[in-house]
C-alpha cells in the first residue's frame, strides 16, 4: 500500500481555476491520511508541469502520484510516462478528473471545489492501493483478415499486401467490388466507376499474398489484438472459377429468371450467371437458391452444357479455421429500404427509383446499356425530379443521419441525364446542400447553371400516379409556393443505412455499434479507424456515411493501423486484468459464464484466468458472490475505499 | 406414505455393501419433540433413522460440511475416502443438492440421494406447535395424510389440521417431493393446494414504503448477527462470507497483505445500518440460488422473516427471468446469465 | 492511568529498526510517551498496542524493565494490525494500553543458570528478560542463548546478539544456509541437543512456534530439566488482555492475565488448546 | 430489543443530497466528458466514480454507498447493445433490477437507486440524468434508514 | 421487604418510576422479548422466558469504548462512558436471575470493567418467580437453583393469581417497592403460606436431571479428550445461537470503526463474539487452538460447567435451557453432560 502520496492540482490556466479553488483543493488534500505532498499547478501538461511530477517524486520519495486535471483520456498517458521518468510505475499515478466532470460543468465555486476535494480524494484512495503492474507481452500473427470487398476492403487488402502481410480478404457476394461496381460515373470527374475499380479488382485477384475467399462469411471469432481464431464458413461453390470459361453456355440453357440483384433489380438473371462482366473471380457463379433444385438435382442443364466441366453439384459449404492478427471490418452500406418510403410512391411505381437504380440505368453495363429509359414503358423521360435526403435527416420517421453523398450523387444524376437526355427537365428537391469536398461545390454549380438543372429548396409531400405521369407535390421554401410537377421519373436519394448484417458480424466479432448502426469506433476524433476492441479496425461505409475518396482515406489509415500493429514483435496488453483469490474461489464458474471472452477457465476446481484474452471488465467480479475474483486496480477495496472517501463527511 | 422401515433398510444397506460413506439423516432429539440431524456411518445405526414432520433441518448443509472436511483430510495429505454420501432429503433439500451441483460444489457421483415425500403436507413451525396449548410440551408430531398432524402430548394424541402447524415455507412450496433423487419414498403428490406460491411476499409488497422500512427496521434492529441463518444455509458456503467473517480464510499461504486488506463492508456492530447491509447482501447473494428450504428464518432465534427477503428475489427471478433455483442443475446461474429482453424500463 | 482499562495512552514511535525482511518480516520498534508518564513493566509481560482505525494486538515487550525511556516492542508482519505498524514512521502516534499478564520469575532464578531457546520472533518476548539478566549479570550463573531462524537474514536483534556475546553464549542456528555461515545448521531442538547445556541448578526458557517448543521441552527433558525448571510463553489470541473476552482462554485460564509466562509444571496441566 | 436509537430527526430543509455515481468507463464516463466538452452545466452533488464496466458492479457498492451515508446512487453504462464488453451491462442490468427490488422492498426510497444509459455520444443526456436524479432526490431530504449510525 | 401488588395497580408501580428506563417481556414476532414500557403499554407478565437474556443491560451487543480522531496530527481519544438512566426490568426469571452475579464477576476480576459497571449499577432487576416449567428444557433446579430463586435479583415477585406477592431482596429492590408507595399493600395472614405453596408446586414439577451436578466437573476433567465431543459436536453449525442467547455467555471483540477515512476518525467499538465461532480463536497465523467443533462443544460446556467452578465455586449454567430449545440442531447441553458423565 502507498503511504506517501503526492498530489498535483492543475489550474489549466482558467480551465479548472476559474471554478474550482484550486488551493483550497490542494490545502484539504494535504490533511488527508497518507498524502505527504501537494501542491496546485498552473499547466500540469507543460513541460515545467511534468518536469514537476518528476521532480516531486524523487524530492519525496513518493510511492504514489495523483494528477487532478483534466480526463484521463488526456493526460493520462502524459502523467504516467511522467511518473515513470520519476522512477514510478505508471500504473502508481491516477488522474482526477476535475475539469471534464467538474469545473466546466459546475458554476459555483463552492460546490464545485468541494466536488473536486472529492474526486481528487477518491483518486488519492484508489491509487494508494494500486500495483505497479508490467504489461503483459503477446505474440503476434502476423496476417490479416479483411471483411468485406468492397472498395474499403480492396484498398485495405491491397495496401496490407503491399506492405509484405498475408491477407484474407472475405467477400459474402461471389464478386468483389461492392457497391462502386454498380456505380456508372463518380462525381466530381465523372470518370467511370468500373474503369477506376477493376483494375484493383484485378489487383486483387493476382497478388499472390491476397487470399480470396468469396461467398463466405466470418461465423465466429476468438482470441484476442494479435492472435485471433477466424471461423470462416464458405458456401458451395458449384462453379470453379479456375475452370470456367466465362462462354455463358449455362446461363443460356438455365430455365429460371429471377430480378439481378447485382442490377438493382432492373433486369432478371438466371439461377447460374454472372454478376459483372469484370467480376473477379472471373467466373459464373450458381445461385442455389434460384435453382430449381441441387439436391437432389432436378434441372442440371448447366452441368450437362459445360464443356470446361466447371459445374460440379455436389459440391459442399466449406467452414475452415483461420489465425490473423487483426481485422479490418468493410462491409459497406445499403440504401435504405424503398418500401419504408411511400409516401413518395416508392416500391408502388415502376418509376420511382433509387439512386443505386439510377446508376444502373445510366451504367454502359446495365439493363439499358447506358440509355436513360423509364422501367415501365421504356420511354426516354422528359420532366425528372430528384428528392433529397429520403430517409436521411429525419429523426422522427427515418434515420436521422445525414448520408452525407446524397447532395453529390443527385447532383451527378441530374448532371448524367442531362447528358444523355439534353432535352429533358431535371428537377431537384432539397433541404440545403452539402457539397463539402475538393472540386464538390464547383461541381453542384454546374450542374445548375451549365447543366439548367432546376434546384427547389423543400420537401416533397407526396408523389402519386395521375394520367401516366408521376404528380410530385412539394413545397419551395424561398418562394414560399406549392410546387406540383407532373414528372415521368422520380428519383429518390435515398439514405445509406449499415449493410444488412453490420449488427450481426459487430456481435461475432465483439465490437460494438453506434445508436445508427453504424459500427462504432473507438474515439469520433482520436480513433476514427479503430474499432473498440483492440486490433479490429473500420474502413469505409461501414463506418458511417462516405464517398469514395473517404473510404479509400479510412481503408488505407485502417491499413496502415494494422501494418504499425503487425509490426511489432510482440504486443503489450493492459496489465488490469482479473486476478483470483484462491483460497475464496470455490470453483462455481459463474465468473466462467459471465466472462464474454471466454477468458476464463476452472483449473483444479478453481477459476483461473487467461491473463491475455482478459479484457480487464470486470463482469466477473460482479457475479462472484465470493468476492473471489477482482481486476487488478480497480479492486473491490479500491471501489470501497474510494466510496468511503467520497461520502465521509 | 413413507414406509420407515424401507428407508432404514435402504440406509442400512448402502452402509452394508460399501456403497455410501455414510448416510445423513434425521434421528430422534433429545430436546423436545424435533427430530435432528445425524450422520450414520454404521448399518446397525441406521435403525435411528426417522422420518416425520419435525424433521426441519435441511441436510444438505451437512454435504458442505462434508466436502469441507474432505478438502480438509487432503490438505492433510490423508486419502479421503472416494466413496459417496447419501443423504435424506425432501423436495426443498434435494433442490439445495441441485444448486450445489449446478455450482460445482458437489458431483453428481459424489451424492446419493434418498428422497423422501413430504406426504403432501410438509413439517411443523415449531413456533405453531408452541403457541398452542401444551403444545410444548408434545412429545411427538406424525403425519396424518396430507390435511393433519398428529401430536401426542403426554399420552394424548390429537389431530391438528395441517395448516395450523404447517412452516410458512411448505404452505407456499411448489414441490414437496425431491424431483432429483436416486431412490424415492413416499408418493408424489403434486396438487397441495395449501397457500399460492409468494404469498407473503405478495403482501408483504401491499404495505406503503414508509410501512415497509419501519417492519425492516424493527427486524434489523432485532437482528443478533449470530448468523445463524447463514450458518444453516446450504448455499451460504462460501470459506469466507463477505459481509462478516466469523469463518474465513487464513491457511498457511494466506499473507498478511491478504489479512490486512480484507474489506469491511460492514461492520460487526449488530446496529440497523450493518444488519441491513448483511442481509440486503446475503439476499442478493442467494438471487437465484436460494431453493426456499425456509431454514434460515426457522433458525434465527428472534424470528426475524428472512424467507421474505429470499423469495422477494426468487419471485422476481420467476417473474421476470422464468428461473428457478434447483430446477435444473444444468442451467446457466441467474446472475451469469441474461437475456436481451430482460426488463430495461426502470432504467433512464 | 486511568482505571479505565480499554483507554491506551498515546505513545510515540521514536524509532524504528528492520530486523528482518520478507513476506514476515519483523522491525523493532520504541515508543515513548510523550504526554503521559508510561507504565512499569516486568520482564515477561505485553502491551496492547493500537494504531487507531486499524485496531489492537497484544505484542511482548521486549525492553527490559531497567530501561525507562522507551519501551521496545518487536513486531512481525502478520495480519490487519501488525502491517500498519509496518507502515508507520518515525514520529506516527499509536496506542498503547498495559501492562498485561504476569512475568517471568526472575528474581526467584537468582544463582542459576538459564538458557534461553528461542526461535523466530519468539526471542522478543524473551528477549527483556535476557536483557535484565545480562544488566544484573553477578546475580545469575552461566547465560546462555539457543537461537535459530530459517536464513541468517531471519535472525533479529543482529548487533544486540553481536554486542551480547561473551557475556551471554550465544548459539545461533539457521534451517537454510547460505555460503559462510559460520553456525549451527539444523532445528533448534538438535543444536540444542548437540550442545547439552547442564541442567544443573538451571532455568531454561523458551519461545518460538509452537512445533518448536514441543521439540525443545522434550529435549530439555531429556537433558535431565524437571518441569518445573522450563518455562514458556502462550500467545493465544487475545483482544481484551484483561480477562474478559474469552479468546485467550484455555481451560480455567484466561493467558492474559494467568499467563503469558507458564512453567512446564503448570502448563502440562491445562488442556493443549494453544 | 432495540440495539440502537432510532433514526434522528430530519435535518433542517436545505439538504443537498450526496449522489455517488458509478459510471462506467466507456460510455457513461466519456459521456460526462462530452458534457464537460459541451460545458453543459448540471448539478455538483453527484461525485463519479469510474467503474471498467457496468457489469463489474457488485452489488455491494450499492450497499455500501447508501451505508456510508449517500443520498442516492447512480449506476450508469453503455445502452444496451453497445457495451465496450459486449455484454457487461446485460449482466449489470438483471442483477441491479433485483438490487433495486430488493430495496423497494424493504423501504429504501425507491427513488435513491437509479440506473441510465448514457452513451459517450450522450453528454446533454448525462446532465439531464443528474439534474433529474438531483431533482427527485432532494424532496426526499438526508437518506437516513440504511445509513451507518455511529 | 414484602408486599402485596394487585395485578391492576401494577401499572401504577411503573408510573412511579417516571425517571427510570422500564423494561418488560412483550410478545412479538412470535416471540416473547423485553421491550420498553411505554404509556400505553399493556404489561403482561405471563411470559415464558425471554428470548434474550437481561445481560444485555449490562453488557449490550454493542459499546463504544471511545472515540478517536486526529488533531494537528496527534490522536484524540474521547471515552464514551455511558450514563444511562437507572433501567428497570421487570419479569427476569429465576435462572436469568442468577446469571447476572456470574457476569459481576467476569466484569470485575482483577480488572472492573467500567462499562460493564456504568450499566450495571443502575440495573435493578426485578425478578418473577415461574409457577412451572416453560418447556421441557428448564432445568433451573437440576443446575442448584429454582423457579423462585432469588440470587442476582433485586426484587422477587411471585404470581398468586390475582397479585403479586412482592419481596425486596437488595436495598435497591427494596427502595424500588418504597416508591411504589399506595399501589402496595401489606401481606396478609394466609400470603407467606400461599406463597410457599405456589414455590412449593413449581419446584415439585420434575425436570430433567443434570447428570449428578457435584461430579460433572470430575467427569469433563477425565474425558477431556473424549471422541464424544466431537461426536455431540458432528451437527453443530456453529451459529452461536447457544452462547449469544445464554445469560452468561460474556465473551466479545474489539474492533475499530471507522467513520472518516480521509482524517482518521472512528470508534473502537465492543461488540458480542461467541466460541462457538470457527475462527474466535484463531491465531493470526491460521492456527486454531480450538479448530474442530468437538473442541468448541467442550470449551462451552467447560466453561459453564468446569473452569467456571474452578475459578468461581459455582456452575455458570443457570438452566434457562434456551441453548437447548434454540439450537438448529437440537444440540442439547444437558444430554451432553449426561453423556459425558456416563461415558
Ligand atoms: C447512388 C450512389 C451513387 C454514388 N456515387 C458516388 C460517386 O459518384 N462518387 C463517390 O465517391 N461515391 C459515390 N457513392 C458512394 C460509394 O458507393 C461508397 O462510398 C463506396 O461504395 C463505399 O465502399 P465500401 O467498400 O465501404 O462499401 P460497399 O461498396 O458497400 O462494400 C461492402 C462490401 O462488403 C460486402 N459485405 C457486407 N457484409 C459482409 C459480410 N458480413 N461478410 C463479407 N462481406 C460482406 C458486401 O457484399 C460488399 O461487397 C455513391 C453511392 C450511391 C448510393
Ligand atoms: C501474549 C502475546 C504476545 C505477543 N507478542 C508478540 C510480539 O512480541 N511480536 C509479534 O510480532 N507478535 C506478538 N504476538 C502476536 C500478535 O499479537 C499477533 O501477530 C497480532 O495480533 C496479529 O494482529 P494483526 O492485526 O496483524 O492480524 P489480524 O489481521 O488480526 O490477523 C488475522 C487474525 O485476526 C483475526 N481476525 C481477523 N479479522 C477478523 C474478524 N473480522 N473477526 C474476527 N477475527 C478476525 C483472526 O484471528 C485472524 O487469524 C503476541 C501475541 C500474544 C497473545
Ligand atoms: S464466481 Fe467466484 S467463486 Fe465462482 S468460480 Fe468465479 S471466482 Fe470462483
Ligand atoms: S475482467 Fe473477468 S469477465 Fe472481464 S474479461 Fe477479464 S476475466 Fe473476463
Ligand atoms: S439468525 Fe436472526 S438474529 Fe441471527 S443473524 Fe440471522 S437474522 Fe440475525
Ligand atoms: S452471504 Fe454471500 S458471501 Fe456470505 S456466505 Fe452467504 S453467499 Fe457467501
Ligand atoms: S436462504 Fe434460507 S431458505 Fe434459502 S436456501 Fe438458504 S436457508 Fe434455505
Ligand atoms: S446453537 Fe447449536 S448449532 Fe448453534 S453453535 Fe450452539 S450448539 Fe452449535
Amino acid at each position: 500500500m502507498s503511504k506517501r502520496t503526492g498530489v498535483f492540482v492543475c489550474h489549466c490556466g482558467k480551465n479548472i481555476a476559474a471554478t474550482v479553488d484550486v488551493k483550497k483543493v490542494a490545502r484539504e488534500l494535504a490533511k488527508d491520511d497518507g498524502v505527504v505532498f501537494c501542491e496546485d499547478y498552473v499547466y500540469m501538461c507543460s513541460d515545467p508541469g511534468q518536469g514537476a511530477v518528476i521532480d516531486a517524486i524523487k524530492e519525496n520519495d513518493l510511492d504514489g502520484m495523483v494528477i487532478s486535471c483534466c480526463s484521463p483520456t488526456l493526460h493520462e498517458k502524459t502523467f504516467r510516462d511522467a511518473s515513470e521518468l520519476g522512477g514510478l510505475s505508471g500504473f502508481r499515478c491516477e488522474i482526477a478528473n476535475i475539469r471534464e466532470q467538474c469545473s466546466w460543468v459546475h458554476k459555483d465555486p463552492d460546490e464545485a471545489t468541494d466536488k473536486a476535494i472529492k474526486i481528487s480524494r477518491a483518486a488519492v484512495r484508489r491509487v494508494q492501493r494500486n500495483e505497479p503492474l508490467d504489461p503483459i507481452g503477446v505474440p503476434v500473427t502476423r496476417r490479416a483478415l479483411v471483411v468485406g470487398g468492397g472498395i474499403a476492403g480492396i484498398q485495405t487488402a491491397l495496401d496490407l499486401a503491399d506492405a509484405g502481410l498475408d491477407v484474407i480478404l472475405v467477400e459474402k457476394q461471389s464478386t468483389i467490388g461492392g457497391n462502386m461496381l454498380k456505380l456508372s460515373e463518380t462525381f466530381p470527374t465523372l470518370d467511370c466507376s468500373q474503369c477506376i475499380l477493376s483494375p484493383k479488382m484485378v489487383a486483387v485477384s493476382k497478388n499472390p499474398r491476397i487470399r480470396l475467399l468469396t461467398e463466405s462469411e466470418v461465423e465466429s471469432v476468438s482470441g484476442f489484438v494479435g492472435n485471433f481464431r477466424v471461423r470462416i464458413k464458405k458456401k458451395a461453390q458449384y462453379v470453379d472459377p479456375e475452370l470456367c470459361k466465362l462462354c455463358d453456355d449455362c446461363s443460356q440453357v438455365c430455365p429460371v429468371a429471377v430480378p439481378n440483384e447485382y442490377d438493382e433489380g432492373l433486369t432478371n438473371r438466371r439461377a447460374i450467371f454472372i454478376p459483372f462482366a469484370q467480376a473477379i473471380p472471373a467466373s459464373f457463379t450458381l445461385d442455389e437458391a434460384a435453382c430449381l433444385g441441387l439436391k437432389p438435382v432436378v434441372c442440371g442443364k448447366c452441368e450437362e452444357v459445360c464443356e470446361a466441366g466447371a459445374i460440379d453439384f455436389d459440391k459442399r459449404p466449406t467452414v475452415f479455421e483461420e489465425e490473423v492478427g487483426a481485422i479490418v471490418v468493410a462491409t459497406g452500406y445499403d440504401l435504405y429500404g424503398m418500401d419504408k418510403l411511400g409516401e413518395y410512391g416508392a416500391g408502388r411505381y415502376a418509376d420511382v427509383l433509387d439512386g443505386l437504380q439510377f446508376e444502373r440505368l445510366c451504367s454502359a453495363s446495365g439493363a439499358t446499356e447506358g440509355h436513360i429509359l423509364r422501367p415501365s414503358d421504356h420511354k426516354v423521360p422528359k420532366e425528372i425530379v430528384f428528392i433529397q435526403c429520403s430517409g436521411s435527416r429525419d429523426p422522427e420517421n427515418h434515420c436521422a443521419w445525414c448520408s452525407k453523398i446524397c447532395c453529390m450523387y443527385t447532383a451527378k444524376h441530374a448532371t448524367l441525364y442531362k447528358h444523355h437526355v439534353p432535352d429533358g427537365q431535371a428537377y431537384v428537391f432539397y433541404i440545403d446542400i452539402r457539397s463539402g469536398g475538393k472540386g464538390y461545390e464547383e461541381f453542384v454549380q454546374r450542374s445548375m447553371e451549365k447543366d439548367g438543372v432546376i434546384y427547389l429548396r423543400g420537401r416533397v409531400s407526396r408523389v402519386y400516379e395521375q394520367g401516366g405521369k408521376l404528380r410530385v407535390l412539394g413545397v419551395d421554401t424561398l418562394s414560399g409556393r406549392n410546387v406540383e410537377i407532373a414528372a415521368d421519373m422520380v428519383v429518390l436519394a435515398q439514405a445509406m443505412e449499415p449493410s444488412k448484417g453490420t449488427a450481426e458480424i459487430a456481435k461475432t466479432l465483439k465490437i460494438g455499434l453506434g445508436k445508427d448502426g453504424f459500427l462504432a469506433e473507438a474515439h469520433p476524433k482520436l480513433k476514427p479507424v479503430e474499432s473498440v476492441t483492440a486490433g479490429i479496425y473500420l474502413a469505409g461505409a461501414a463506418q458511417g456515411p462516405k464517398d469514395i475518396p473517404e473510404t479509400v482515406a479510412q481503408a488505407s489509415a485502417a491499413a496502415s493501423k494494422v501494418i504499425a500493429l503487425l509490426s511489432k514483435e510482440e504486443l503489450h496488453h493492459s496489465p488490469t486484468v482479473a486476478k483470483v483469490r484462491d483460497p475464496y474461489c470455490t470453483g462455481c464458474a459463474m465468473c466462467v459464464d459471465a466472462c464474454p471472452y471466454e477468458a476464463i477457465g476452472l483449473v483444479g476446481g478453481k477459476a483461473a484466468v487467461n491473463e491475455v484474452l482478459c479484457q480487464g471488465c470486470g463482469s466477473c467480479v460482479g457475479v462472484c458472490v465470493r468476492a473471489a475474483i477482482d481486476v487488478k486496480n480497480v479492486s473491490q477495496l479500491q471501489i470501497h475505499e474510494m466510496i468511503s472517501a467520497v461520502l465521509a463527511a | 406414505m413413507v414406509n420407515v422401515d424401507a428407508l432404514r433398510g435402504y440406509a442400512a444397506d448402502l452402509l452394508e455393501k460399501g456403497q455410501v460413506r455414510a448416510v445423513i439423516g434425521y434421528r430422534r432429539g433429545t430436546a423436545g419433540v424435533l427430530a435432528q440431524p445425524c450422520t450414520i456411518d454404521e448399518a446397525g445405526e441406521a435403525e435411528t433413522l426417522v422420518w416425520d414432520p419435525t424433521c426441519l433441518n435441511n441436510l444438505a448443509r451437512y454435504l458442505v460440511e462434508d466436502r469441507q472436511q474432505q478438502a480438509a483430510a487432503q490438505t492433510r495429505n490423508k486419502t479421503p475416502d472416494g466413496r459417496p454420501v447419501a443423504i435424506v432429503a425432501k423436495g426443498c433439500d434435494s433442490r439445495a443438492v441441485a444448486v450445489l451441483l449446478q455450482e460445482n460444489y458437489l458431483k453428481r457421483e459424489d451424492v446419493v440421494i434418498i428422497g423422501v415425500s413430504c406426504e403432501g403436507s410438509g413439517v411443523i413451525d415449531p413456533r405453531k406447535l408452541a403457541a398452542r396449548p401444551e403444545g410444548r410440551w408434545a412429545s411427538r408430531v406424525d403425519f396424518a395424510g396430507a390435511d393433519a398432524f398428529k401430536v401426542t402430548v403426554g399420552g394424548d394424541e390429537t389431530l391438528i389440521p395441517a395448516r395450523d402447524l404447517l412452516a410458512d415455507r411448505c404452505l407456499e412450496c411448489r414441490a414437496a417431493a425431491p424431483a432429483l433423487n436416486d431412490v424415492l419414498f413416499g408418493e408424489v403428490v403434486t396438487e397441495r393446494g395449501l397457500d399460492e406460491p409468494f404469498r407473503a411476499v405478495k403482501a408483504a409488497q401491499g404495505a406503503t414504503e414508509d410501512a415497509r422500512w419501519a417492519t425492516w427496521e424493527h427486524h434489523f434492529d432485532r437482528c443478533l448477527r449470530c448468523f445463524a441463518c447463514r450458518a444453516v444455509c446450504p448455499m451460504c458456503y462460501c470459506p469466507e462470507c463477505v459481509v462478516d467473517s466469523t469463518t474465513f480464510v487464513n491457511t498457511p499461504g494466506t499473507t498478511a497483505e491478504e489479512k490486512a486488506t480484507r474489506i469491511r463492508w460492514c461492520e460487526r456492530s449488530a446496529s440497523v445500518s450493518e444488519s441491513a447491509l448483511y442481509h440486503l447482501t446475503r439476499a442478493i447473494h442467494l438471487a437465484g440460488r436460494c431453493i426456499d428450504c425456509g431454514e434460515c428464518e426457522r433458525v434465527c432465534p428472534v424470528n426475524i422473516p428472512l424467507r421474505l427477503l429470499n423469495t422477494k428475489l426468487e419471485m422476481e427471478a420467476f417473474e421476470q427471468f422464468q428461473y428457478e433455483a434447483g430446477r435444473d442443475f444444468g442451467q446457466a446461474s441467474l446472475l451469469s446469465s441474461f437475456r436481451d429482453e430482460d426488463p430495461n424500463s426502470f432504467i433512464r | 492511568m486511568t482505571d479505565n482499562s480499554y483507554l491506551p495512552q498515546i505513545g510515540r514511535i521514536a524509532d524504528i529498526q528492520e530486523e528482518t525482511r520478507g513476506a514476515r518480516a519483523i522491525k523493532t520498534f520504541q515508543v515513548e510517551f510523550p504526554d503521559s508518564e508510561g507504565f512499569e513493566h516486568d520482564c515477561g509481560q505485553c502491551a496492547m498496542l493500537s494504531i487507531f482505525g486499524r485496531g489492537e494486538s497484544m505484542i511482548s515487550i521486549a525492553s527490559s524493565p531497567l530501561v525507562k525511556e522507551y519501551k521496545q516492542f518487536s513486531i512481525m508482519r502478520m495480519g490487519r494490525v501488525t502491517s500498519a505498524f509496518h507502515d508507520a514512521r518515525v514520529g506516527d502516534f499509536i496506542g498503547v494500553r498495559g501492562p498485561y499478564g504476569n512475568r517471568f520469575p526472575l528474581a526467584d532464578w537468582k544463582g542459576r543458570d538459564l538458557v534461553f531457546v528461542g526461535g523466530g520472533v519468539g526471542l522478543a518476548p524473551m528477549w527483556g528478560a535476557l536483557q535484565t539478566a545480562v544488566a544484573q549479570g553477578e546475580d545469575y550463573g552461566k547465560i546462555s542463548l539457543f537461537y535459530g531462524a530459517r536464513t541468517a537474514g531471519d535472525i533479529m536483534y543482529k548487533a544486540d546478539l553481536e554486542r551480547l556475546q561473551g557475556a551471554v553464549e550465544v548459539q545461533l542456528s539457521v534451517d537454510a544456509p547460505e555460503a559462510g555461515w559460520q553456525g549451527y545448521t539444523g532445528f533448534v531442538p538438535a543444536n540444542l541437543m548437540d550442545k547439552a547445556p547442564s541442567s544443573a541448578n538451571a532455568i531454561a526458557i523458551t519461545c518460538g512456534p509452537p512445533i518448536m517448543i514441543k521439540f525443545v521441552i522434550q529435549n530439555l527433558k531429556a537433558l535431565g530439566f524437571a518441569d518445573e525448571q522450563i518455562y514458556t510463553t502462550i500467545e493465544n489470541k487475545m483482544k481484551c488482555g484483561i480477562g474478559k473476552c474469552g479468546r485467550c482462554n484455555v481451560g480455567k485460564d484466561y493467558v492474559c492475565t494467568t499467563g503469558p509466562v507458564y512453567s512446564w509444571a503448570e502448563l502440562k496441566d491445562l488442556p493443549q488448546e494453544y | 430489543m432495540p440495539n440502537s436509537s432510532q433514526s434522528p430527526a430530519p435535518e433542517a430543509q436545505a439538504h443537498e443530497p450526496r449522489v455517488v455515481a458509478f459510471l462506467c468507463k466507456w460510455c457513461s464516463s466519456a459521456g460526462s466528458d462530452l458534457a464537460g466538452v459541451s460545458r453543459i452545466q448540471y448539478s455538483a452533488n453527484a461525485t463519479p466514480i469510474t467503474i471498467p464496466c457496468t457489469g463489474s458492479m457488485s452489488p455491494l457498492y450499492v450497499l455500501s454507498a447508501f451505508n456510508k451515508g449517500a443520498d442516492g446512487v447512480l449506476v450508469s453504462g453503455c445502452h444496451p447493445g453497445d457495451c465496450h464488453y459486449m455484454e457487461g451491462n446485460y449482466l449489470a442490468r438483471r442483477k441491479l433490477y433485483l438490487v433495486k427490488q430488493l430495496l423497494q422492498f424493504v423501504g429504501l426510497e425507491a427513488e435513491r437507486f437509479r440506473m441510465s444509459w448514457v452513451s459517450a455520444a450522450e453528454g446533454a443526456k448525462f446532465a439531464e440524468v443528474i439534474d433529474e436524479f438531483v431533482g427527485d432526490l432532494r424532496p426526499l431530504g438526508p437518506q437516513t434508514r440504511l445509513k451507518a449510525k455511529h | 421487604m414484602e408486599k402485596i401488588l394487585s395485578k391492576d395497580r401494577l401499572r401504577e408501580w411503573v408510573d412511579a418510576l417516571d425517571d427510570c428506563e422500564v423494561l418488560a417481556p412483550a410478545f412479538a414476532d412470535s416471540v416473547w422479548n423485553y421491550a420498553r414500557v411505554e404509556a400505553e403499554t399493556v404489561i403482561d407478565l405471563s411470559h415464558t422466558n425471554t428470548i434474550n437474556p437481561p445481560k444485555q443491560f449490562a453488557f449490550p451487543q454493542r459499546e463504544v469504548f471511545f472515540r478517536f480522531e486526529r488533531a494537528d496530527g496527534v490522536p484524540r481519544l474521547t471515552p464514551t462512558l455511558p450514563d444511562p438512566r437507572p433501567t428497570v426490568v421487570i419479569g427476569v426469571r429465576p435462572c436469568d436471575g442468577r446469571g447476572m452475579p456470574r457476569n459481576d464477576t467476569v466484569f470485575s476480576k482483577e480488572f472492573k470493567d467500567p462499562y460493564y459497571w456504568a450499566r450495571r449499577e443502575r440495573l435493578v432487576l426485578v425478578g418473577l418467580a415461574c409457577n412451572q416449567p416453560h418447556s421441557p428444557n428448564c432445568v433451573c433446579q437440576s443446575v442448584g437453583g429454582a423457579p423462585h430463586a432469588e440470587e442476582g435479583l433485586d426484587v422477587l415477585m411471585t404470581d398468586l393469581g390475582d397479585r403479586f406477592h412482592v419481596k425486596g431482596i437488595t436495598a435497591k429492590g427494596g427502595e424500588l417497592i418504597a416508591r411504589g408507595g399506595d399501589a402496595f399493600a401489606s401481606l396478609q395472614a394466609g400470603d407467606p403460606a400461599e406463597v410457599a405453596r405456589v414455590h412449593a408446586a413449581a419446584s415439585s414439577h420434575p425436570q430433567r436431571p443434570v447428570a449428578e451436578l457435584g461430579t460433572v466437573a470430575e467427569a469433563i476433567r477425565a474425558r477431556f479428550d473424549s471422541p464424544l465431543w466431537e461426536e455431540m459436536a458432528r451437527h453443530c453449525i456453529g451459529c452461536g445461537i447457544c452462547t449469544y442467547l445464554c445469560p452468561t455467555c460474556h465473551c466479545f471483540d474489539i474492533n475499530d470503526e471507522v467513520t472518516n477515512p480521509n482524517h482518521g476518525t472512528g470508534e473502537r467499538v465492543r461488540t458480542w463474539d461467541n466460541c462457538q465461532f470457527p475462527d474466535f480463536t484463531m491465531h493470526t497465523s491460521g492456527h486454531n487452538p480450538r479448530g474442530d467443533l468437538g473442541s468448541r462443544l467442550r470449551q462451552r460446556v467447560a466453561h459453564k460447567f468446569l473452569y467456571f467452578v474452578e475459578n468461581h465455586g459455582t456452575q455458570q449454567c443457570t438452566g434457562c435451557g434456551r441453548c437447548i430449545s434454540e439450537c438448529p440442531v437440537g444440540i442439547d447441553i444437558v444430554a451432553v453432560v449426561d453423556r459425558v458423565s456416563r461415558a
